[in-house]
């Protein structure tokens, strides 16, 4: 948290009063962000995070900022991540197993049906109910499709210009969330299939 | 949901079936399937891809090489037993038994000799093994997805509460909210026809306000108390035809005992009140 | 953090490692109890506290971790406070007016009811409420006047000597002072505003 020397200038004085009055308020903006982060529901992109100082700031100062926050929590519970909308504060997943103590119910684990619809809709965006069930070999329920929208993880985001317009579905932001990932990009890696065939005859049964 | 959720965790070869609460790792090497663990063998698959799969890993088959004849009679040899136990069998099921059928015919007959000479008819299986190969692609995906620490079931969120201090906050009012709701009035006034709207001193009407305040809980005031000391002549003048106004409006009564003696100022409130 | 210092005891190596394992422990529990505090969604007891853990605590040993715990964020964004049902964390009551910018909470706006019989006022008076329902061409709820004179915005100034009595109504300084305003007179004039609507053709000055 050291300041770089100041360099020296005409009016010292003056200019020290200056720098002290700038710190005062950059410790005061660095709790109000911390405070943001502690608080806010929802990711807080650096957008967000400007909406807070009455004085505009720029991007390189917010995440200085969000790197000394972050190494301030470095030996704490939890931890300041990046996701897709932006910045939040989770408890590292390590300790999830005493917090479970506290709050025995947890959200569901989805069916088969469900994340291999997911999958589709993830790996092969945007997608028609039609082209999911082409890949998997079986009817898509409305159900699931309601499940996975209800969860805010997939949306309709437009429709295929072919008879009967049907649907076509992406992924939102807030499934890049909740799986505290920054870009699709980060999913993991398709399997190479054809090296998968290669292995198949021996670790398969 | 439930149906949604049941097979949750499900690793990526399944257990094909529970048999009085055993998970059954392996369908029989005989096709002999038990008929308790049929009906859960068809909802442990999820469609004919998802079995076809099964049986080709499970005989250890190269997807790329597919032996026709023996995934179409193991296939086949599946819906059998499922039909002998009259199960509702999925459309879907059916449809890859035909297209299983269809393919493996076709691979029976005979070339038909190529024009230029070119053996280049596509191999009927080519179409299945693309389908077979990118469902078990989307298969692992889908594992790996649920692998995944998710918001919630692997990790918590943070949420610190604010706790708002209840201030009631009051409107503020403008200049234009103010000059607004006249010309709404104005504009209702048109329609209406019957407000007139006339040019006016504000600056006659603040200070009609002003000499009324001034006369507020007094009796009689001397007129000349009503004009302030020293505030220019504009606003000498402007208070003079105030309290004109005033008298106009019966506001206020101006009297005056005798020719050119004293005038006094009172609210007319205050003659009533007598 | 620093433990105070250990009287010595017989078998010193073994008790140092006692002392090391159950700081481990403690460290991750303390990490633990800072964690749940954080993503409760309620305050926590210490019976729900001592639930974190698998060994049984002593009350002592929990309050005094939450001492600790305290201390830490004593000069972050954020407090620990002990409410009746446990313990809690929440945003620094100083931090607020901060934080509100990012939801802001739309502005509480009077009802044209209330603006229009304010105007009428500040350009008619003084004026009863007869003349203002005269002019509005509706009633004027008491609701109104008192909301008006609850700002300390209108005042009767005395009252007219007309049947009834009606009470005089004139505009304060205050409301001059909320506007900005030195005098009534900085007010648009109403001729000006003629024009602002005057499309119509049928005008009227």
């Amino acid at each position: 948290m050291s300041e770089p020397a100041v360099p020296s200038l005409p009016n010292e004085a003056e200019h020290a009063l200056a720098v002290v009055e700038h710190d005062v308020d950059a410790s005061l903006l660095q709790r109000v962000i911390e405070a943001a982060l502690l608080t806010a529901e929802e990711p807080l992109s650096l957008a967000d995070l400007k909406r807070l100082s009455e004085v505009s700031l720029e991007n390189r100062q917010i995440e200085k900022w969000l790197q000394q926050i972050a190494t301030r929590y470095a030996d704490s519970g939890i931890e300041l991540t990046r996701v897709s909308s932006g910045w939040r504060f989770r408890a590292r997943p390590e300790l999830q197993e005493y917090l479970d103590r506290l709050n025995p119910q947890k959200p569901p684990r989805y069916s088969r049906a469900v994340m291999e619809t997911l999958a589709i809709i993830a790996y092969r965006q945007p997608v028609t109910r039609g082209d999911i069930e082409e890949i998997r070999g079986v009817a898509v329920s409305a159900q699931i499709l309601k499940t996975l929208e209800g969860r805010d993880w997939i949306e309709v985001i437009g429709t295929r210009d072919t008879p009967g317009k049907p649907e076509l579905f992406a992924t939102t932001q807030q499934l890049l969330d909740d799986l505290n990932l920054r870009t699709l990009n980060e999913l993991p890696a398709l399997e190479e299939m054809g090296s998968l065939i290669d292995q198949s005859g021996q670790d398969r049964n | 949901m439930s149906d949604l959720l049941r097979q949750a965790d499900l690793p990526i070869t399944p257990p094909v079936a529970y048999i009085h609460g055993q998970p059954m790792a392996e369908m029989p090497q005989d096709l002999y399937i038990p008929p308790d663990a049929l009906e859960v063998a068809l909802e442990s698959f999820q469609g004919p891809l998802d079995l076809l799969l099964y049986l080709i890993r499970r005989h250890n088959l190269d997807p790329l090489d597919i032996p026709m004849a023996q995934l179409t009679l193991q296939y086949i040899g599946y819906i059998e037993a499922m039909k002998q136990h009259r199960m509702e069998l999925a459309a879907e099921y059916l449809l890859m038994a035909a297209v299983l059928i269809e393919i493996k015919s076709r691979m029976l007959l005979p070339r038909p000799p190529k024009e230029n000479g070119e053996a280049s008819e596509e191999d009927p299986r080519v179409e299945l093994m693309r389908r077979l190969l990118e469902y078990e692609q989307m298969k692992l995906a889908a594992h790996k997805l649920n692998e995944l620490p998710q918001a919630g079931r692997d990790f918590q969120l943070v949420q610190v509460l604010i706790e708002r201090t209840v201030v009631e906050r009051l409107p503020n009012v403008s200049v234009e909210d103010l000059q607004n709701a006249w010309l709404a009035l104005l504009t209702r006034a048109k329609v209406n026809a019957s407000h007139t709207v006339r040019r006016e001193e504000l600056s006659v009407r603040e200070q009609m306000s002003k000499v009324l305040r001034h006369l507020r809980n007094c009796d009689f005031v001397p007129f000349e108390q009503l004009f302030e000391s020293g505030a220019g002549i504009p606003i000498l003048v402007v208070t003079f035809i105030a309290i004109l106004e005033l008298a106009k409006e019966t506001l206020i009564e101006i009297t005056q005992t005798e020719s050119l003696g004293n005038i006094y100022v009172r609210t007319s409130r205050a003659i009533t009140a007598k």
